[in-house]
């Protein structure tokens, strides 16, 4: 086959490098719709929820969250998945952004720290509302710009402390523990260690054994627990992992040791497995991350700003980078957390910055 | 008589711009060897496969016993009893030879899908008896020799005994192109005992053989049968000019244009040069020289011409081209100096199949068609163009994929990648005359005495004793990778075949 | 001239199929079918899509995926297989994040090159160890990616000032990105390069039959390890794109990128098994991988649904694009 | 010319072939003794029957995948079949989600549609003539597509006793599933041993185009084989699913390229027609033991991937070194 000859090809890379060197080249879009300068018809918005992917519970909840939340608007969230590809992700948004941004609303959980600047670049390029979560360097920050509205997270050193001080209690202060950490590259994992290790340093009489990154997966958590199992067999009283998934996979390299509710675990996120689990006692702890929450409310702030329900300048500064409200779960209150609720007045533009815990640190 | 076996009558096929059978009549009795003769392109290949059902006539029947068969299939073929040996070997490498013998026709041996190992062992062991071979049966094919291999494969074509109940008609496809002469007797002997039960096609591009083994022979010559010929005091010639329509040329290896060769350094110097298969061999090669190699099968003498061209590694030994030492490291440093190569194996080795007459030809030599770095279009198509005339090469056009060309054409292109450099100073030749049909051989050998009169020294593994005694000047018999003898071979002091095979076992 | 024979032109008519040239161009031209199929298709299912700015953004995107597949093209024409690209692109990145605070503008050039080296250590394992491509990049994809994984510290690194790699980011003329613009231009000097020296005989000859070729004298280990080496320098320039278009570089960040590459040379309709091939036939199979990768989810179609799609379309892609006429056993 | 030759009995050479088939014990052997030597905990029984059980997945998906490879192809589709056929068995069995509770049914259904993927793969292969990589590819993103259809957002958590049961149970000191992985490995050495199926398979990888000329119709055998493949990869997942006591998505993740290292390692060819379920069982175990030996003797786990990578390459290398040729064509 051919597509070109040889002389087209020549010609072609010819042209090609005319058109380098006489350097005609300029920064591309961003001319248009300037954010907020006109608020737009609530028709108009276009709500876009963008998650790693729809097969694990917790960012499936997001995503309903956000279809919840849409249809109380009389919209439809646009759901993207990533597979946890930073770049799909990138992919993703720059063809979001290419298309009409003028009314965009997204509420984007990016897949690491890394990934958060070039999103908000684009979308501040763009002019589209933009709701980050979970993750960003720390350096970046929504107040900067004109249309990233917040970014929201949950306070991991906290959660990570909660807990950790959790299983402590649960093993009588004193033993061994082993952690099992997040993807390595993300601050939820980066707090939540943290917390443990503030956790650890309280309780002195506990001790980390060993600590290995099960990349918040439930399979993987299966066998790295199983293989730090034996290699510290019944010195390991606890076992602290960095989110629900991983803590059940551990439960069930427990259960196949033999060894199920010898040993505490603690997680967090309070998926519904985790939940039950919590409240039959085979898991010690959890903290709520209320995913279906935050599939609704990144949705939320962005449509009150782009229908001018809300002014960007109007949003406190602690508003656009804020911590949300999180309850430890344990064995006695369980129960209430068991089913997910959303409460619809969360929703409401007077009401979206109603969980906020604090300002981000 | 009784019922002829099998015949043919008014066998049509077409293909694209090729009338390869055009109206083939042919009569195969029972108990009969009948041999099938034509040069390449006469639709002999076509015939064959429309036998045993690999190609569909368009027009013609196809008798088995008296009764009109139409034969879509290999197995429809087996079931009237038809089957057949392939040109290239066509056995299944990492099985068992008990497996390959009763392959797609198990019977007994597999019952709803089951192995049952010990009678498959019986069932092979029956017919490797019939042909009186002692191979294991449950020995890996792979692990047997070649010409073990080819009575696994006679073996094979005999099971067709189990699909249908009459006696086998066997068609052999060149059987003997790759065997030494060794073997060949085996195999012949083999063919004598299967007359006994069935009727054979045996088809050989030898016609010496044919006559041999052959009660009768039918040749065909452009797609159509031209006649047949009873073996008994038939001689080749007559055969030959039934094939190509004329009386061959009694100068068939061009003996006439032979040139004299002079005796003062010798172009090519081979001194103790030993390998995996060989040892300690010395060989010095004249400009102008042909110098032939004759041995058995596992001599060596292969390996000895690849090594020469720096593709098989050597032991020990020093290689001189005009008295320069050369290093033979890789087949490119055999190229740097001047040596080309013609492979036995054409069509995996030789050339490049898909590739067109163009690139094949100067695959080689890129020099010759590039100015600087950068292929020069025109200088392609001159230089090609131009030895696609000098070497008489039927191609529709440069740009044609070689694998479309007839054998003989191939080869010449083959050979023209040698030549277009102009820089050629030693060919090493094996086989080149493998599969080509009689009009296309002459032409190589005519090429090979045009050559050798510009200085070429050759070195050439014949295909035939014949071959190597009318092409030579001088003939080394190799035996268990050593040379056993050497035999001056003038012109007019020519030795006869019994004199080589002498030294050869 | 001795003999009278007049020989048949092609005695025995070697694929019996001289007669379907006007279908043997269509399969020629099925990449590019395909991909105005996929376009419309997409164009239906969400009109807006079909606009100047999203093309532009998706052309941006194909761009890393065209320079991947452009240079693992030319290990499959080979008749090998690279796939240790994606994780060279990874390791890749993470040198470019790591050397730009250092090297400046110089830390690109450097980076190609490095991975141009391991590209051709490879070839090298592959020609010398005499080890199947396949096994030789599987262990380098691996060997790459722990490479990658201990110099970052398993961390993304992030580029703090991007101005070097930045050009990469600009429009030419406004519309047209210049990452594709590049990855364009990859492809051309590549085809180029092949088309006027005698590379183009090498490779193909070395794909289609590898004995042959070496008793021809190519130089077939050369011309492996040179494959292998574009591969790599190509996998390293993909790199550049991302670090450009991403401000970081992360261990796993061009892994997924792995699959769609090999898609994008199949789709395109190279034999997997060598010689029969072109990179601009890698150039649309990349667009039709990139346009299905993103285009699939950006008109709606729930995830699901789109990996089902995804697989479903690539396979019949790959029949469509595939000229069986070249191969003859498919394995 | 000379008097007609009795061919000597030949004795076949198979001493020389097991020869070269001892190379991947021996490395398991002298591998195990390293890290025995060097560390206490990997020589102790609960470890060794931690490497066993950690085996049993992998063991029975790697079943599969060596019949695909002994025919020459290529099967890329474990991580889809086995994710859709978790999700299955799953939602099959007792589980939170629904009412059901079909038991084994359950199991033999998840099963069955590892069969229908598989038997999907060959059909494409055969049929469309896709080449088994993309083929197996494609039906790979299908089959994650369909589990994320099944998944639907809630994870489905099974209380089937028996299910649970696999997993934590023991005979004879070793997990029932270790056991089903035993049964499978002699099941599939059988099948290669004494049926026709098996005896066809390594046969199409050997000289496929002889099959034909034979009168064997090759692409039922071929289909066959990759549902036979599928079934094995149906299984893995069902396995999985008990281990996890939940019906996961990813359930497959990683295990196709592991399990074709597994094969390679274990000495079946990627060309076909060498190797064989033995050897596989041989390879995976030997992974097993490398994995874990490397966590047991403290190796980052960044490094494990690379050293593992360099282990797979030189145990090919090693197996190819005493057979090299100068002009061996090597892909």
């Amino acid at each position: 086959m051919k597509f070109t000859s040889r002389p087209a090809a020549a010609i072609m890379s010819l042209s090609l490098a005319a058109a380098v060197l006489a350097g005609c080249t300029e920064q591309a879009g961003g001319e248009d719709t300037a954010a907020g300068s006109s608020s737009c018809e609530s028709k108009d918005v276009r709500l876009v929820g963008q998650v790693r992917n729809e097969s694990n519970p917790y960012e499936a909840s997001w995503l309903a969250g956000g279809d919840a939340f849409a249809q109380s608007v009389g919209l439809k969230q646009e759901r993207l998945t990533y597979d946890g590809d930073s770049t799909k992700q990138q992919e993703q948004i720059s063809q979001i952004l290419a298309g009409n941004t003028k009314c965009l609303v997204m509420n984007v959980l990016p897949n690491g720290d890394a990934d958060t600047p070039p999103i908000v670049k684009g979308a501040d390029q763009a002019g589209a509302y933009l709701v980050t979560q979970w993750n960003k360097p720390a350096d970046l920050k929504p107040a900067d710009h004109k249309t990233w509205l917040s970014h929201i997270t949950y306070n991991g050193i906290e959660s990570g402390q909660q807990i950790g001080d959790a299983l402590s209690e649960a093993i009588g202060g004193n033993g061994g523990i082993i952690a099992l950490q997040g993807v390595l590259d993300t601050a939820a994992a980066k707090d939540r260690f943290a917390g443990l290790e503030a956790s650890l340093k309280k309780n002195t009489g506990v001790k980390l054994l060993d600590q290995q990154t099960a990349n918040f997966s439930r399979a993987e958590a299966l066998t790295v627990t199983k293989t730090l199992l034996t290699k510290h067999g019944d010195n390991v009283k606890g076992i602290w992992a960095a989110n629900d998934d991983m803590a059940l996979g551990a439960l069930e390299a427990l259960q196949q040791a033999g060894k199920a509710g010898k040993v505490a675990v603690v997680g967090i996120d309070a998926v519904p497995d985790a939940v039950s689990a919590v409240q039959g006692g085979t898991m010690t702890a959890t903290v709520s991350s209320d995913g279906t929450w935050q599939g609704g409310i990144g949705l939320a702030i962005g449509y009150c700003v782009a229908t001018g329900k809300l002014k960007v300048e109007d949003i406190a500064a602690d508003n656009r980078a804020f911590f949300a409200k999180q309850f430890l779960i344990t064995k006695s209150n369980a129960a209430e957390f068991a089913a997910p609720k959303t409460n619809p007045s969360d929703f409401e533009c007077a009401n979206v910055f109603n969980r906020v815990a604090g300002p981000l640190t | 008589m009784s019922v002829p076996a099998l015949e043919v009558r008014g066998l049509v096929k077409h293909y694209p711009g090729v009338k390869a059978l055009d109206g083939v009549d042919l009569v195969v009795r029972q108990h009969e060897v009948l041999g099938l003769a034509g040069e390449n392109g006469a639709g002999k290949s076509t015939l064959l496969k429309a036998l045993v059902g690999l190609v569909t006539p368009d027009a013609g029947e196809i008798y088995v016993r008296g009764e009109p068969v139409r034969l879509r299939s290999v197995v429809e073929a087996a079931g009237h009893g038809i089957g057949m040996v392939f040109q290239e070997q066509s056995l299944v490498p990492n099985l068992t030879a008990a497996e390959n013998i009763v392959l797609g026709s198990e019977g007994a041996a597999v019952r709803r899908g089951l192995y049952r190992w010990d009678t498959m062992r019986r069932l092979a062991q029956e017919q490797l008896d019939k042909i009186g071979s002692h191979i294991d049966p449950l020995a890996r094919t792979d692990s047997l020799s070649f010409a073990d291999r080819q009575m696994v494969e006679i073996a094979k074509v005999l099971r067709i005994e189990q699909r249908s109940q009459h006696p086998p008609v066997v068609i052999l496809d060149e059987p003997t192109s790759v065997l030494e002469s060794k073997e060949i007797e085996t195999l012949f002997a083999q063919i004598r005992r299967l007359r006994e039960f069935a009727s054979v096609i045996f088809v050989s591009h030898r016609l010496d053989e044919v006559l041999d083994v052959c009660d009768r022979v039918a040749v065909l010559r452009g797609g159509q049968s031209v006649g047949e010929v009873t073996t008994e005091g038939a001689v080749p010639r007559e055969l030959h000019r039934m094939m190509i329509g004329s009386t061959g040329s009694d100068d068939h290896y061009h003996e006439n244009a032979a040139v004299a060769v002079s005796s003062e350094q010798p172009r090519l110097s081979v001194r103790g040069l030993s390998g995996a298969t060989f040892k300690d061999i010395d060989l010095d090669v004249a400009a102008g020289e042909i110098v032939g190699i004759v041995g058995v099968h596992g001599s060596g003498r292969e390996d000895v011409c690849r090594a020469l061209f720096g593709a098989e590694p050597t032991t020990a030994g020093e290689v001189r081209m005009d008295g320069k030492r050369i290093d033979l490291t890789s087949t490119r440093a055999a190229c740097a100096a001047g040596i080309g190569y013609v492979p036995a194996e054409r069509k995996t080795e030789g050339m490049v199949g898909p590739m067109s007459v163009a690139d094949n030809m100067t695959l080689t030599k890129q020099k010759a068609r590039c100015t600087g770095p950068f292929v020069a279009p025109g200088k392609q198509a001159g230089l090609v163009d131009r030895w696609i005339e000098r070497l008489s090469i039927r191609t529709p056009g440069r740009d044609t994929a070689i694998g479309r060309l007839s054998g003989g054409n191939q080869q010449k292109v083959v050979l023209a990648r040698w030549l277009v450099g102009g820089d050629i100073r030693l060919l090493l030749l094996d086989h080149p005359t493998r599969g080509l049909d009689i009009g296309a051989r002459s032409e190589v050998y005519r090429l090979m005495r045009e050559l050798a009169a510009t200085g070429v020294a050759t070195v050439l593994l014949a295909d035939s004793l014949e071959e190597a005694i009318g092409m030579a000047d001088r003939i080394l018999v190799m035996t268990d990778g050593r040379v056993a003898t050497e035999v001056a071979c003038p012109n007019g002091g020519k030795p006869s075949p019994l004199d080589l095979v002498k030294e050869m076992v | 001239m001795s003999t009278p024979v007049a020989m048949k032109p092609a005695a025995e008519p070697a694929t019996a199929k001289s007669t379907a040239r006007p279908a043997a161009r269509l399969t020629g031209f099925m990449p590019l079918i395909a991909l105005v199929v996929l376009v419309a298709a997409l164009t239906v299912a969400d009109p807006d899509f079909l606009t100047q700015r999203s093309l532009t953004a998706a052309s941006r995107t194909a761009a890393p995926l065209i320079v991947l597949a452009a240079g693992a093209t030319l290990v499959v024409l080979c008749g090998g297989i690279d796939l240790s690209i994606a994780a060279l692109a990874s390791l890749s990145t993470v040198l470019l994040a790591l050397w730009l605070p250092d090297l400046g503008g110089l830390a690109t050039p450097v980076v190609i090159l490095a991975a141009a080296t391991i590209g051709a250590v490879q070839g090298v394992a592959h020609v010398l160890l005499r080890i199947p491509s396949f096994i030789v990049t599987l262990g380098g994809m691996s060997v790459l990616s722990a490479v990658a994984l201990v110099v970052s510290g398993a961390g993304t690194v992030r580029v703090v000032d991007d101005t070097p790699v930045a050009w990469l980011d600009l429009y030419l003329g406004g519309y047209v990105p210049m990452s594709a613009a590049m990855a364009l231009l990859v492809v051309a000097l590549i085809a180029l390069v092949l088309k006027v020296t005698p590379l183009q005989s090498w490779v193909s000859a070395t794909g289609y039959s590898e004995s042959a070729a070496r008793l021809a004298g190519t130089p077939v280990d050369l011309v492996k390890i040179g494959a292998f080496c574009v591969s790599g320098a190509c996998a390293g320039f993909a790199a550049v794109m991302l670090v450009s278009r991403q401000f970081s570089g992360g261990p796993t960040m061009a892994d997924n990128l792995l699959l769609p590459a090999v898609a994008a040379i199949v789709v395109g309709g190279t034999a997997i098994t060598g010689g029969h091939g072109s990179v601009w036939r890698s150039l649309a199979g990349a667009l039709v991988v990139t346009l299905l990768r993103v285009g699939l989810p950006i008109v709606g179609v729930p995830s699901a649904y789109e990996q089902i799609l995804y697989g479903a379309i690539i396979v019949v892609a790959v029949a469509l694009t595939l000229d069986g006429s070249k191969v003859s056993i498919i394995k | 010319m000379t008097n007609e030759v009795v061919a000597a009995p030949r004795r076949s050479s198979r001493r020389g072939a097991s020869f070269r088939d001892a190379g991947p014990p021996v490395a398991l052997v002298v591998i195990f003794a390293v890290f025995a030597a060097l560390s206490p905990q990997f020589r102790s029984v609960e470890n060794v029957q931690n490497i066993v059980d950690a085996a049993a997945v992998l063991a029975v998906v790697t079943c599969g995948i060596t019949f695909v490879l002994m025919m020459g192809s290529i099967d890329l589709s474990a991580a889809g079949v086995m994710g859709a056929s978790a999700l299955t068995v799953s939602l099959l069995v007792a589980n939170n989600r629904n009412d059901n509770d079909f038991g084994l049914l359950g199991i033999l259904v998840a099963v069955l549609l590892g069969c229908a993927f598989g038997c999907l793969s060959g059909l494409a292969l055969v049929l469309l003539k896709v080449p088994s990589f993309m083929a197996t590819l494609g039906v790979s993103a299908v089959g994650l597509g369909v589990a994320t259809l099944m998944f639907a957002g809630v994870q489905p958590n099974i209380t089937d006793a028996m299910l649970e049961s696999w997993a934590v149970e023991r005979f004879l000191g070793f997990s029932y599933l270790t056991w089903i992985a035993v049964a499978c490995i002699v099941v599939g050495w059988l099948i290669q041993r004494y049926t026709r199926l098996g005896r066809y398979a390594f046969a199409i990888g050997g000289a496929e185009e002889v099959l034909t000329l034979s009168g064997v119709k090759v692409k039922p055998y071929k289909v066959a084989v990759f549902t036979l493949a599928g079934a094995f990869y149906g299984l893995g997942g069902v396995m999985v699913t008990s281990q996890l006591g939940a019906g996961l998505v990813q359930a497959g993740d990683g295990y196709d390229f592991s399990a074709i290292t597994a094969a390679v390692v274990g000495g079946t060819l990627l060309t076909g027609g060498r190797g064989g379920i033995l050897h596989s069982a041989v390879g995976v175990v030997l992974v097993m033991v490398l994995t874990n030996g490397l966590v047991q003797v403290g190796v980052s786990p960044y490094w494990q991937g690379g050293v593992e990578g360099l282990i797979v390459v030189a145990a090919v290398a090693a197996a190819v070194i005493p057979q090299r040729r100068r002009n061996q064509v090597v892909k």
